[in-house]
């Protein structure tokens, strides 16, 4: 099996997922678990390689014109990344067929939770920019309609389409960035780029491709201040909160920083913009998490404090740094995972889930609350928990970071205190104290929805216990991806009483003390701080739609006013710009000066046409307007006439004649010829107007002074009657020499006549139908 | 005389763009149909003029002896009369159906 | 076969004219139009593989030698766009046999659409600038009749924006024509891009070119050329609108490229900037005009602007690449504009309305209508997201659509649980509505998977855009 | 349609002579100023007279076809002098020629002629359809 089969392979099954769903019923989810286990089976299988130093990359050819190609990497970090998506991925399978059971979505919930499957491990594994766009695009897509499960609600589909719109902006960034940096860069592939990495950051594009690509990865990971469609997005049923926003989409935004950073990472810029705008989310949501008691939203944003973590680990850069970032990542991942769909569970048995309305779950919920406080401790970074480690190496890399450690530890430690404080807001409350009636009869979850919280709880613990597990196999490997050059280092649970260990003591104290003050926090700082930091942002993402939608109301007012006259005015006004300017300033303006070789009686006729116009424009009656208009019409016959155009006159003698007939069966049956009524536009129409005319003179002018070859009318004398058999050369160029404009001209002629005829007559047809009932 | 033909094709075209710039859909019409004939008289001009005979080969000759006027924009023209016409009396229905169904008050778009 | 390139415009012109002798009969009209549709399908993709395998192919009309007589050419640019139109003309003939009703059918639809797809592809295949006018006033009247046939209210104020704006179209285009004709005493385009050059003048070149950029550009619906498009094309039945908003604004498209790579390449680094300038508003305007919608017609009207800019973009940087670009563009925008104009008809069909209000419930009810949206939105809004803001709001007003007419409730039905909401489509018209929808959709996916082909095509036709050596041989027989 | 006795008996008048006047310019027009618009325009004008003077159910009675066919059976003439030039193994709307002698007189009969009578055919077509519809519409 290669891997560009394994990526594709979710989106293979998930087509048939609505076939599986009706067919297993409720046994679906057990069914469908094997795709994403099986997977994480075949990413494991790579665990010695990559353990041994090596890395894995195949690459099909897709569109090799504009070098794109399905081109896949495992390397320490993708690996991990994978491993992450497709295990938890399998528990999540398992957890919604529970969750959603009997709900009549269900097939499409598979369906497209496979397809999101698909798409995180594509990004993850691609090594094509392009490939990786696309998959990471798609993330964005199912990750849409996966949030907006609950479509028949208003709420959801505004949480889908924020979400779709803030990642679609990020998306679009990142894209401009991926392309700059392949120019820059020379290559598509990033295993290519890194070693042009030097190329690419003295690139002049390179400003320019860090901030689109950060753009790109902040939305995405719900970076301040774009993370308030995170929360938000808890609309979705909570299996999707559970796999979105705990292990796979957000965190692609920090996979495509750590997987950029041996490209763009080392410089001032990259450590300022990374580092900042991490460390400010970090702080920011981990006390917003306090400020709501829906335990989705608290777990939401300790989701997205754990992101700015992550992102500020990777922009600063150094070895310790790096492992912290991964080790933290899985630890996040796991218990994270394993939160929301406890979370879920209590929600799904409970009929609510805020901590308010809950108390006393742990006797009848017991499997629940078991893991769900292992996940917890995790979270709350106590010792022999997974979770401990990470914030160890957190701390321990704030200390390293020589630009500014004491800033950073002390947002680090702020952050890790609210998080305790969070860890016990969803544990303590809805377990603990006395039980309370909620709307629904609680009882226990079934298996398949507690399954998932005890593995990813218990492996929390375990990794805990044994932290070399995982170290050699692949943190090492993973964080060595992450800085590009190979690292060395061995996870423990105990480092000796040093600095980071005091600090964790603080951490905790300190958490303890917050949960303890929560109820008085939620009544007094609390509401204002939610203002500032969670309301004010997504007032800003609405106030920048509204004005996106006012400006495009009103240019559409003026534009598409709905006024044939304004219509006709723009498109006359650009043409005389567009005619005109080349005319003065490039052909030149000549004005004829011989005009001795012009009969008398052609002035006159020349004066009687302008006087027909003219009086043909300022006519108030129809009938002063048509005379005059058959006045011009047989004057032009006479200059054809005149100028040796026998056909032509008697032909525009016939027209004009049916003309002024037409016209005058027509004006019988119609009211007058008002006006223009105002001044002012009756004014810029003539100044309009007159400056079309102008310009259609003097390009005439400009036009008579090139010397013009009539070859092709030699050719037509000579072999009108020789080859076409014909004397009136005219009628022979009509229908011989250019038979077939004449084709066409009878083509137009013969559907006008039947469109005037359907416009007449249809219209008493449809009446009749509408009539009689038929339409 | 193409020079005097110039001015008179700017005045009809003018002409024709005011009365195309108007609220009434019958005056659109009337700045159609002089349109139409500015055009033509342009390509009639700019094929050159002359007042040498008809683009006719004499009987019992294989070419004219004389000079004749050039032919081909006679039969451009001629081309373009025709299709005009046809336009022209399409437009001029529609405009009359439009009268009858909507008057003259623009419809909303935006 | 020597007469390949005279079939595009033969057999279509052949079918009108056989309606027209069976005028009120609609069920002759339909099936002679149905077989008409075949035949020229067959003809054009003959056509293509021809021009693929042996170049660029003339044809010189009543045996006369270019440039005298009039001269019909295909390259592979014209080919393509022929076999596009083939296509179409299929497809949205077999979608109208559901959608256009019986009096409008009776009335000559099918000869009226027949000669639409003649003028079309005649101005593709035309050599000459005065037949391409010819061919423009074809499908212009055409157009018109289509656009007004039915006499709604809508449809009639529509149609006099449409027709009043591209008789002025029209008349510039005639304009432009003298004056070429006055330059260099030729209309054939062939040998006018040879004369042109020899112009003392190159200013007054540049000057006249600008008669040919404001026609085409109306015809295209370019910025600030384009008010006709959005007034008219949701008036009319969908059949008719498809077909519009896949085919006629591209032969705008097509007839500005042809003329600013053949004709108009004297002051390149004017003109073109010009249209670089025209085609980014063109791109900004059309999306923001789509935001402001919320009709589904609109909508994609709007969108179909913006896409034009993006067409044109390419020929205004004029490099292989962009062109490669404009050209692969174009026949994807055709196939999925079409489709998306398919599918808004029959998304109306069964919630009866086209604005956003009224519809609803389609997610749930019709899924594989919403897979394939689904597709051409995300499509589309690839395609458009090279340019960073207008693809963004294309995917805004693209979603707009998705939540309102898939995701949320059918207004009147949100708690009904059996789709009775909808109206009833008969299985036949069902299947007609949707085979075009879905052979449409093939081809977009087939395109998205593997663009190879489209894009050495594309490749090719850029090529002879850039040197329009072999098309002036292939012309003028030197 | 105008009811007046004077319109009537003159159209009674003009009318063949309308439509001989027109045959006689659509048959010179190859040589001399004339041809198939200019004679269908003026063929037509002899039906349009008929039509305004003794009503278009009369006019469309005396024609005996529909313009609308008349339409399309003068495109059909038009294709097949195409056709016929392709069957020759000429390129589409070539001309063909053959000079029978019949009666004594020389007749030159080419495809362009058909081809000129698809015009006729069309021009009166058209006109009809737009007079008669006119008209009708009252």
């Amino acid at each position: 099996m290669s891997v560009l089969v394994a990526v594709l392979l979710g989106f293979v099954v998930a087509v048939f997922a609505p076939w599986i769903s009706r067919l297993l019923k409720d046994s679906a989810g057990w069914a469908l678990a094997i795709v994403p286990a099986g997977l994480f089976a075949y990413f494991a299988s790579f665990l010695p390689l990559i353990a041994s130093g090596e890395t894995f990359r195949e690459s099909t050819p897709w569109v090799p014109y504009i070098n794109i190609h399905f081109s896949f990497y495992i390397d320490g970090l993708s690996l991990l990344f994978a491993l992450i998506i497709s295990g938890i991925g399998t528990f999540i399978v398992i957890y919604g067929g529970g969750y959603l059971k009997g709900d009549r979505d269900i097939a499409r919930f598979y369906l497209s939770l496979l397809m999101f499957m698909g798409s995180m491990l594509g990004v993850v594994l691609s090594d094509n920019l392009l490939t990786l766009f696309i998959f990471w695009e798609l993330t964005s897509f199912t990750s849409y309609l996966l949030i907006g499960y609950y479509h028949e609600k208003a709420a959801s589909r505004r949480a889908a389409l924020q979400a779709l719109l803030v990642t679609g902006t990020g998306g679009l960034a990142m894209l401009g960035g991926v392309i700059l940096m392949a120019l820059a860069g020379g290559s598509m592939e990033i295993t290519e780029l890194v070693n042009e990495a030097d190329v690419i950051r003295e690139h002049g594009f390179y400003i320019a491709i860090l901030i689109l690509v950060c753009a790109g990865a902040f939305t995405k990971s719900a970076q301040f201040p774009f993370h308030y469609w995170l929360p938000a997005a808890m609309e979705a049923p909570t299996p999707v909160s559970a796999y979105l926003h705990s292990a796979t989409m957000v965190k692609a935004g920090v996979y495509l920083l750590a997987r950029f950073n041996p490209i763009l990472g080392g410089t001032d810029w990259w450590l300022w913009l990374v580092t900042g705008f991490g460390a400010v989310t970090m702080v920011v949501s981990a006390w917003l998490a306090l400020s709501f008691t829906d335990m989705k939203r608290v777990l939401a944003y300790s989701t997205v404090m754990a992101l700015g973590t992550l992102v500020m680990l990777i922009g600063m850069g150094h070895p310790y740094a790096m492992q912290a970032m991964v080790v933290f990542l899985l630890g996040h991942s796991l218990y994270k995972g394993a939160l929301f769909m406890m979370a879920g569970s209590v929600d799904h048995e409970a009929g609510t889930r805020d901590v308010l309305l809950l108390g006393g779950l742990r006797k009848v919920m017991p499997y629940t609350f078991a893991f769900g406080t292992i996940a917890a401790l995790s979270m709350a970074g106590i010792p022999l928990f997974l979770g401990f480690i990470g914030k160890e190496l957190v701390y321990e890399a704030a200390l390293g970071f020589s630009p500014a450690p004491v800033l950073i530890i002390i947002a680090a430690v702020l952050a890790n205190i609210a998080l305790v404080a969070s860890s016990g807001i969803v544990i303590i409350r809805p377990f603990f104290g006395e039980f309370k009636e909620t709307p629904k009869h609680v009882h226990e979850a079934p298996v398949s929805m507690w399954i998932g919280p005890a593995v990813l709880g218990v492996l929390s613990l375990v990794f805990g216990f044994l932290p070399f597990l995982l170290s050699d196999y692949i943190m090492v490997p993973a964080a060595s991806a992450v800085a590009g050059v190979p690292l060395e280092f061995y996870l423990a649970i105990w480092h000796g009483i040093n600095l980071p260990l005091i600090l964790s003591v603080v951490t905790l104290l300190g958490g303890i003390l917050v949960y303890k003050a929560w109820d008085n926090l939620r009544g007094s700082v609390m509401p204002g701080y939610k203002t500032a930091f969670a309301t004010l942002p997504e007032a800003a993402y609405d106030f920048s739609l509204n004005s996106m939608l006012s400006v495009a109301y009103w240019q559409t007012l003026l534009f598409q006013s709905g006024n044939l006259r304004y219509y006709v005015m723009t498109i006359v006004g650009f043409t005389v710009l567009l005619v005109g300017y080349p005319l003065v300033s490039k052909a030149g303006i000549y004005i004829p000066v011989d005009w001795s070789d012009i009969h008398f009686y052609e002035w006159l006729l020349a004066g009687l046409m302008i006087a027909g116009v003219l009086a043909a424009a300022t006519a108030r009656s129809g009938l002063i307007a048509v005379i005059s208009l058959g006045v011009v019409g047989y004057s032009i016959a006479l200059i054809y006439l005149l100028f040796s155009a026998p056909d032509l006159a008697i032909t525009q003698m016939l027209v004009e004649t049916l003309t002024v007939i037409l016209v005058a069966l027509v004006l019988i049956k119609l009211p007058g010829v008002p006006r223009e009524p105002s001044p002012v536009g009756r004014a810029r129409n003539i100044v309009i107007a007159v400056s079309a005319g102008l310009m259609v003179t003097l390009t005439l002018f400009a036009a008579f002074t090139v010397p013009f070859d009539p070859f092709m009318a030699g050719y037509f004398t000579e072999n009108s009657y020789v080859i076409a058999h014909g004397r009136n050369i005219v009628n022979v160029i009509l229908v011989d020499f250019r038979a077939l404009d004449t084709l066409g001209e009878i083509t137009v002629l013969a559907v006008a006549g039947v469109g005037i005829f359907a416009l007449i007559k249809l219209h008493n047809a449809v009446k009749q139908a509408k009539e009689e009932g038929k339409i | 005389m193409e020079p005097l033909l110039a001015i008179v094709v700017g005045v009809l075209f003018s002409t024709a763009i005011y009365l195309m710039m108007q609220r009434n859909l019958i005056r659109i019409v009337i700045g159609v149909i002089i349109l139409s004939n500015a055009v033509n008289l342009l390509i009639f001009t700019l094929g050159r003029l002359t007042r040498a005979s008809a683009p006719l080969i004499p009987y019992g000759q294989n070419v004219p002896l004389e000079d004749i006027a050039n032919p081909l924009p006679q039969a451009l023209v001629l081309t373009a009369i025709v299709i005009g016409f046809g336009l022209f009396a399409f437009a001029l229905v529609l405009t009359y159906r439009t009268y009858k169904e909507i008057g003259t008050k623009p419809v909303k778009e935006g | 076969m020597d007469h390949l390139l005279t079939l595009p415009v033969i057999i279509p012109l052949l079918t009108g004219a056989l309606g027209f002798l069976f005028y009120k009969n609609g069920t002759a009209q339909r099936w002679i139009g149905l077989a008409g549709t075949v035949a020229l399908l067959i003809a054009s993709i003959l056509l293509l593989v021809d021009v693929w395998s042996n170049g660029i192919q003339a044809e010189q009309f009543g045996n006369w030698p270019a440039p005298f007589g009039i001269s019909f050419v295909a390259d592979l640019l014209s080919s393509i766009m022929i076999t596009i139109s083939g296509v179409m003309g299929f497809v949205v003939a077999v979608y109208a046999v559901a959608d256009i009703d019986k009096t409008r059918e009776k009335f000559g639809f099918y000869p009226l659409y027949h000669i639409l797809l003649m003028g079309i592809n005649g101005t593709f295949l035309t050599g000459d600038i005065f037949n391409m006018y010819v061919w423009f006033e074809v499908m212009l009247i055409s157009s018109f009749v289509l656009l007004a046939l039915g006499n709604s209210k809508a449809q009639l104020d529509g149609a006099v924006k449409y027709v009043i704006i591209n008789l002025v179209g029209s008349a510039i285009f005639l304009m432009g024509i003298g004056f070429l004709y006055g330059l260099t005493g030729t209309l054939n385009m062939a040998e006018l891009s040879v004369r042109l050059n020899e112009v003392d003048n190159a200013g007054l070149v540049t000057t006249v070119s600008m008669f040919f950029m404001v026609s085409f550009g109306i015809k295209a619906a370019v910025f600030p050329l384009f008010f006709w498009l959005p007034a008219s094309y949701h008036t009319p039945p969908v059949a008719i609108s498809a077909i519009f908003a896949g085919m006629l604004t591209k032969v705008g498209v097509y007839t500005l490229i042809r003329a600013f790579t053949l004709l108009f390449t004297q002051e390149v680094a004017y003109t073109h900037h010009i249209i670089l300038w025209i085609s980014g508003l063109t791109m900004l305007i059309g999306v923001l005009g789509a935001a402001a919608q919320s009709e589904v017609r609109r909508i994609l009207s709007f969108h179909i602007i913006s896409q034009i800019g993006y067409m044109i973009m390419g020929l205004a940087l004029y490099t292989p690449l962009a062109l490669i670009g404009s050209v692969f563009y174009i026949v994807h925008h055709i196939i999925v504009k079409t489709n998306l104009f398919l599918v808004g008809g029959l998304a109306r069909k069964l919630t009866g309305s086209y604005e956003l209000k009224k519809m609803g419930g389609l997610y749930r009810y019709y899924p594989w209508l919403t897979l394939i949206y689904a597709a051409l939105e995300i499509d589309s809004y690839w395609i458009a997201g090279v340019a960073l803001l207008v693809g963004l709001l294309t995917l805004f007003s693209m979603t707009k659509i998705w939540m309102a007419a898939f995701w949320t409730p059918l207004p009147g039905y949100e708690n009904d649980t059996t789709g009775a909401g909808f109206n009833k489509i008969s299985r036949r018209d069902m299947f007609l509505l949707v085979f075009p929808i879905v052979t449409l959709a093939t081809l977009t996916i087939i395109i998205g998977l593997y663009p190879e082909p489209f894009y050495e095509l594309s490749l090719k036709a850029a090529e002879d855009l850039l040197d329009p050596t072999n098309y002036i041989n292939a012309v003028l027989g030197k | 349609m105008m009811k007046s006795l004077i319109l009537e008996t003159a159209t009674k008048l003009l009318f063949p002579l309308l439509l001989m006047f027109s045959i006689f310019l659509f048959l010179r027009g190859h040589n001399d100023p004339g041809g198939g618009f200019i004679g269908g325009l003026v063929g037509a004008a002899a039906f349009a007279l008929f039509a305004i003077s003794s009503g278009t159910d009369k006019a469309r009675k005396l024609l005996r076809i529909n313009p609308t066919f008349m339409i399309g059976l003068g495109l059909f003439f038009a294709i097949l002098s195409g056709v016929i030039s392709v069957m020759a193994g000429t390129p589409f709307l070539t001309g063909q020629w053959a000079f029978p002698v019949v009666f004594g007189a020389d007749l030159s009969l080419g495809s362009p002629i058909l081809f000129d009578i698809g015009v006729y055919l069309v021009v009166v077509g058209f006109t009809l359809a737009v007079i008669f519809s006119l008209e009708e519409e009252g």
